[in-house]
């Protein structure tokens, strides 16, 4: 256990020492090119991180705040899509019909990019900021509602056939049994959705600019300041991971799951 | 290019002195004011009035919002998120008259600024490329379809005999992805605005095959567009804007504040780039990506008048390249009147009147060699043009 | 109808003569499928159940018990048939009916004590939460879960899961109790003490009661009579066998009565008869 | 069930017919917005299929050229990601230091959006092709290689110890136990990976350009075509739920999944 | 060590004295978890079981049995002490040692067929292909499966399943066979005719056999020994009791005798002497 626990550390750094030298060989040849060399990218980050919270006008701003609107932006997008998704859900997991009449629509609309929709988000909507926030919903909605559909599918039919022999109202068997036979699996769905939403925001802000971490990224772009991107990918992906932890812990908050 | 002849109108003010006595207008109906702009050195004008207090002079509380191309642009105007923005100087008649998803009523008071572009071309390409003709096959990047950078581009192409439509493939790329474009081989060249092309240069990744002010000095690049609908329930507020911006651009155009120029415009919110990339683009001194070092004052210009040959010019453009939704825009005088609808030549007379300045005298538009006669558009708008 | 299998039985229809058709199945018979894929499952069977018998239905596997359980308890409709409860018919499930079902009987959400009480505040809503409350802890108790109240069911055994169960049950104070294989998934030990444990909670009031059972031995220490099933499909009831030992019963010592060996040969036999050689184990 | 069939088909058509209309009422009045009518995107659309195979000039073609592109890059970097991920599945769901080792490493790079990784793919290999394989491959690669260490693991213990008792070798215990076990987890870490991939090359082709549905959009976005953006959606979708289910279809070729 | 606890008994060590530690375990023990918070369930224990002898180890539930017979198996390594299988020492699994778990024991995407040929082919590789596919069907049609051979494991029932278990243990010819509650998790009917089956098949060899269950009955009924463990933790076979039944026996008369009905209470006293009240069950 503890000599594994041993061995897991000594390849991880391998791993990352490894890493970092074909990365410091692959671009410290060509200094003029996009490529980083990864003294430049610490460099970088010391200056990013060294100075987060700085303000000087609305387009200049640390990169503090830039996080805080796209996690503003995800998790609104995130909410308004669970308020869409759970109860709709819960009628498509339970009514047959409304299912398989709705499946068709849903079907094609799920494997739509996101950023297809932001277009037409913005050409329907007129606003950047409610576009950002159509386009995290549009790729919120599906993993939820299809969890939440399958969730309530799986529940134990012998579990509905207590309710009807203890003559449970619609009601009760909602809130008793299906709702927590749901759980497990609409957590799931929240995990694929937040960390989808994660994803989408990035390109969303691209687009939508002002601030966000999809901004940094492109303000970055434009001065071809890669080794500042890579430090903005090594904070993506740990914010993303700390959401995707929290959405997680909630499995342990429903016991039986 | 050597520095060329100035333009007979050039607004003959003493750095620093005009406007002086000028004050804000009295009954502004809204000051608060958001304008876009893309982050690019003609935007000097719009952006540059917010950190000198030109806006403030005129009594405007400005934010800038800053876009990523110009699609995107265009679409938070026609949604109505800006009401007053950085445009090309094509994109107030496309819009305006509908020529693309999105219609609405502009007026255009002020061409910011002329020239101010180049056609820069991948390293590869150095011993190969002499003229337009040696272009065929080329995947060349433009920043938007109704920009000055197509059409300039797509008339030069066509004076070495190709047909842009068919021989190149002209890619709509937003400015700031242009040079990463050009690094990885994926155009062989573009016509951008700068700092790119400079950039462009900087990174090693190509150089300045020709300035557009050498296929036509003075050429309108940039401009204040407004929605109608705005200007007429604002009239206070559009003059007092006009006034500012014109301000901005005579202040812009002087030599002398082009190092401070450069300097207030590089911050990260708004070009975001290195001040010493800007100060050789507006001061005119810089390497061409040859190796040589190049003095061209007039690279780029910040002359404030919506002249409406300018209009005429470009509208027989987006006919002869099919970019007018398949309508038929007419005759001169009918090309007149749609330029007269969108370009606002009395507010920007009255702007520089108010600012004491001359307004420019009418002057004949030569274009890669060709006199542009108003009343002969015709031969403007056929794919061939042969003065 | 009743056969009269071994020489010690005694006619059902008499034990309690006053309420002799207390449970009425009259000519229940089911089919799954429709049009030409249709199988009669259960063929039409008439059994009449005295108020306070306990009766095990036995039969192989896949004939069709768990089915008229279910028909029983209104889970599933008849193709045909009436059902009679105390003389009114029954449509629908209802809490007049109580079911004990072979596993997966508690949510798991709910810990023994919120089952029962899920159950009660569904079925007797009359009852207020400190009388809810009571009743719980009464048939808990029962059962010898005094201390596991509040355990979550993930966190007892088997055993004890179903003994939450048949708490439950009891607690609705039905008409009818329905075991359908209440302890088909437990261990040879935990089913033994089970077995006791229900037969004494059943002496307290002797309440009806029906229970499918494969267990010849379960049957046969439990019931007052079983009703035998043959191999489906066209299943029904095709042996009435009264249960002659006297109440209370030990389970340990009957074994050691020749009359229960003879019984438990007997079904044993009939059990195997018809069975095919390989898929009946 | 024919009777819910029926109205499973009432129910498509309700919602469709209520969608367009209320479509149809959001933009056919102010006709001087961006948002098309459901006329103009028929129209569009008419165009559009009409002439799918058409080749003009250096780089104009019709739209099944742009699809065709789209497929061919997803398809590839959905096999190059699977060719990494399986095998590295397995090592990491077999061997416990390994997987402890490099799940810091996993878990942060899975959630960095992968159009974060666009410009570092065009800096570091400074060619648009391999950048816009390389974005679908760290999409791709994630999912699948999570669902088979999570498959690897899920492996019956029981089975493995016959495996033992039997002396079977690590070949045999490979091929005809942990293969078979994971496969239906496998299977299910190759949809994600094909929608996610499918998601991400729309807007990888955004930016790398050229050809493909992305690009499709990105330039019709540009020229300010919005009916054609709609009509791309609409293919998009389509043929996104075509690869799923051709792709869920395998669940069907593994029996016992 | 051996206890006679019956009157009836006879010295297992006497009754094949010529191989009387075929199997032998030698003080072994078992603890799980490390330093303080280790605890040893299987405290050090001797047994010795002689060539073709059907031993059970019978024991309330959890005490170790499976723990015993997963360290005979060579899948658990004993935390002391030492093993030998016809004088020689054990370490590690192997195909001398044919393991019946208690379910789930068949790989599902391989069907009856292929799941025998898998283990023959890992065990014996010295067979050829036909040789191989010759012992499956022998071994196949022992178990009454001749029909079913090319079904999969999800197209059996669970005794079915359970006989390919059986039939692929049988064919790989090991010195000893294991099983882990073979017939447990089979409803009582399906319980009996496999307990039957088992005891044909073992009669043809007489192979050594360790059982382990928690049914007196079927203790009873296969063993020639009983091996009884108490309540653990630090469990160990605290009663080693011969069978005194003929061979071959008839199960389903072997409880009309009066020992039988002895040996049952004793034993049943045994397991529920020490059992707590409530989680037992
Ligand atoms: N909903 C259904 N549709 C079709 N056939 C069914 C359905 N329910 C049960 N059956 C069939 O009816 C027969 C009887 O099923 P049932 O569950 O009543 O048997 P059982 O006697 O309880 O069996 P077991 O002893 O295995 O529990 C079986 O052959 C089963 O396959
Ligand atoms: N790997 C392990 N780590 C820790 N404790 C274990 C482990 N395996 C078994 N145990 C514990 O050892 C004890 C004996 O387990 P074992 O499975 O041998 O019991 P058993 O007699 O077979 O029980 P049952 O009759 O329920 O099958 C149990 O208390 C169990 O919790
Ligand atoms: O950005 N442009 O000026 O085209
Ligand atoms: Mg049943
Ligand atoms: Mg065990």
């Amino acid at each position: 256990m503890s000599r594994d626990r041993a061995l897991a550390a000594l390849i991880l750094f391998v791993t990352t020492a490894v890493f970092i030298g074909l990365w410091n060989m692959a671009t410290s040849g060509n200094d003029g090119g996009l490529a980083p060399t990864p003294a430049a990218t610490l460099r970088s980050a010391i200056e990013i991180l060294s100075d987060p919270f700085y303000r000087e006008g609305i387009n200049s701003v640390g990169v503090f705040w830039h996080l805080l609107a796209s996690l503003q932006r995800v998790l609104t997008g995130f909410l308004v899509a669970a308020v869409i998704a759970i109860p709709l859900g819960f009628l498509l997991g339970s009514v047959r019909s409304a299912r398989w009449g709705l499946d068709p629509i849903i079907q094609i609309l799920r494997p739509v990019s996101p950023l297809a929709w932001l277009p037409l988000g913005l050409a329907l909507l007129r606003d950047a900021e409610r576009t950002a926030l159509f386009v995290i919903i549009m790729s919120a909605l599906w993993p939820l509602l299809l969890n939440t559909i399958e969730g309530v599918r799986s529940v134990n039919p012998l579990h509905l056939q207590l309710a009807r022999t203890v003559e449970a109202g619609r009601w009760r068997v909602i809130r008793s049994i299906l709702l927590p036979s749901a759980l497990p699996q609409m957590i799931t769905g929240l995990r694929l959705s937040l960390s989808t939403s994660w994803l989408v925001i990035i390109a969303a802000e691209m687009l939508v600019g002002g601030r966000g971490m999809g901004y940094f990224v492109w303000n970055m772009w434009n001065k071809l300041d890669i080794p500042a991107i890579c430090v903005a990918i090594l904070i993506i992906g740990l914010v993303g991971l700390a959401l995707d932890r929290a959405v997680s812990a909630l499995h342990k908050v429903v016991p039986h799951a | 290019g050597t520095g060329g002849t100035a333009p007979p109108a050039a607004p003959a003010v003493e750095p620093g002195t005009h406007g002086e006595d000028v004050h804000a207008l009295p009954g502004i109906e809204n000051p608060e004011l958001t304008i876009g702009f893309i982050p690019i050195t003609c935007a000097s004008p719009l952006v540059n009035a917010a950190p000198l207090g030109i806006y403030a002079k005129h009594g405007l509380r400005v934010t800038l919002k800053k876009y990523a191309g110009w699609a995107d642009l265009w679409g938070a105007y026609v949604a109505g998120e800006v009401q007053a923005t950085h445009m090309l100087a094509p994109m107030p008649l496309a819009l305006h008259h509908g020529f693309a998803s999105g219609r609405k009523a502009t007026r255009m008071p002020l061409i910011t600024n002329v020239n101010g572009q180049a056609i820069t071309l991948a390293n590869r390409h150095r011993d190969t490329v002499r003229g337009p003709e040696d272009m065929r096959g080329f995947v060349l990047g433009i920043p938007f379809d109704f920009s000055l950078h197509n059409l300039l581009l797509r008339h030069y192409l066509s004076t070495g005999g190709l047909d842009p439509d068919l021989d190149v493939d002209l890619r709509i790329l937003r400015p700031a992805d242009m040079v990463a474009n050009l690094l990885t081989g994926n155009i062989d060249g573009f016509l951008g605005p700068d700092p790119f092309n400079q950039l462009a240069v900087a990174r090693g990744a190509g150089y300045l095959f020709t300035l557009t002010r050498d296929l036509w000095d003075g050429h309108p690049c940039c401009c204040l567009g407004v929605s109608d609908e705005w200007a007429l329930e604002n009239p206070v507020t559009y003059r007092a804007l006009t006034r500012a911006v014109a301000d901005a651009a005579v202040w812009s155009d002087d030599p002398a504040h082009r190092p401070q120029a450069a300097a207030s415009m590089a911050t990260e919110q708004f070009l975001n780039q290195e001040p010493a990339l800007l100060t050789s683009i507006l001061a005119g001194t810089y390497p061409d990506g040859t190796g040589r070092t190049m003095q061209e004052p007039d690279r780029i210009g910040f002359r404030p008048f919506p002249r409406e040959d300018f209009g005429m010019w470009i509208l027989t453009q987006l006919q002869r390249w099919g970019l007018t939704d398949d309508r038929d825009l007419g005759n001169s005088a009918a090309l007149y009147a749609a330029t007269t609808e969108v370009f606002d030549t009395p507010a920007a007379a009255r702007a520089l009147n108010d600012l004491g300045i001359d307004i420019p005298s009418a002057r004949t538009e030569t274009i890669t060699g060709i006199p542009f006669d108003p009343a002969r558009t015709d031969i403007w708008t056929r794919r061939e043009v042969t003065s | 109808m009743p056969e009269t299998a071994l020489s010690t039985h005694d006619d059902p229809s008499a034990s309690s003569r006053h309420d002799a058709s207390f449970l009425h199945l009259e000519g229940i018979s089911k089919s799954f499928g429709s049009g030409a894929d249709a199988v009669q499952i259960v063929a039409p069977t008439d059994v009449r159940i005295g108020r306070g018998q306990f009766v095990s239905l036995l039969g192989p596997s896949g004939c069709g018990k768990s089915t008229i359980l279910s028909i029983i308890a209104g889970l599933v409709e008849p193709s045909d048939g009436l059902l009679w409860l105390d003389r009114r018919p029954i449509d629908g499930p209802g809490a007049d009916r109580g079911v004990v079902f072979q596993q997966h009987v508690l949510l798991p959400w709910m810990s023994a004590r919120e089952n029962v009480e899920f159950a009660l505040s569904c079925a007797r809503p009359e009852l207020g939460a400190s009388a809810r409350a009571e009743v719980t802890d009464h048939y808990l108790d029962l059962v010898h879960l005094g201390h596991a109240k509040d355990r979550l069911p993930g966190q007892l055994s088997g055993g004890m899961q179903q003994r939450v169960g048949i708490a439950r049950a009891f607690s609705l104070e039905p008409k009818v109790l329905l075991l359908d294989e209440p302890f088909g998934a437990l261990d040879a030990l935990t089913r033994h003490s089970l077995q006791r444990e229900l037969l004494r909670l059943w002496e307290a009031d002797r309440r009806t009661v029906v229970m499918v059972t494969h267990d010849v031995d379960e049957a046969i220490a439990l019931s007052d009579r079983i009703l035998v099933m043959n191999h489906g499909p066209d299943a029904t009831v095709t042996r009435d066998i009264s249960v002659p030992f006297d109440r209370p019963r030990d389970p340990d010592t009957l074994p050691d009565e020749a009359a229960y060996r003879r019984l438990r040969t007997s079904l044993l036999d009939s059990l195997t008869r018809d069975e095919t050689t390989g898929d009946a184990a």
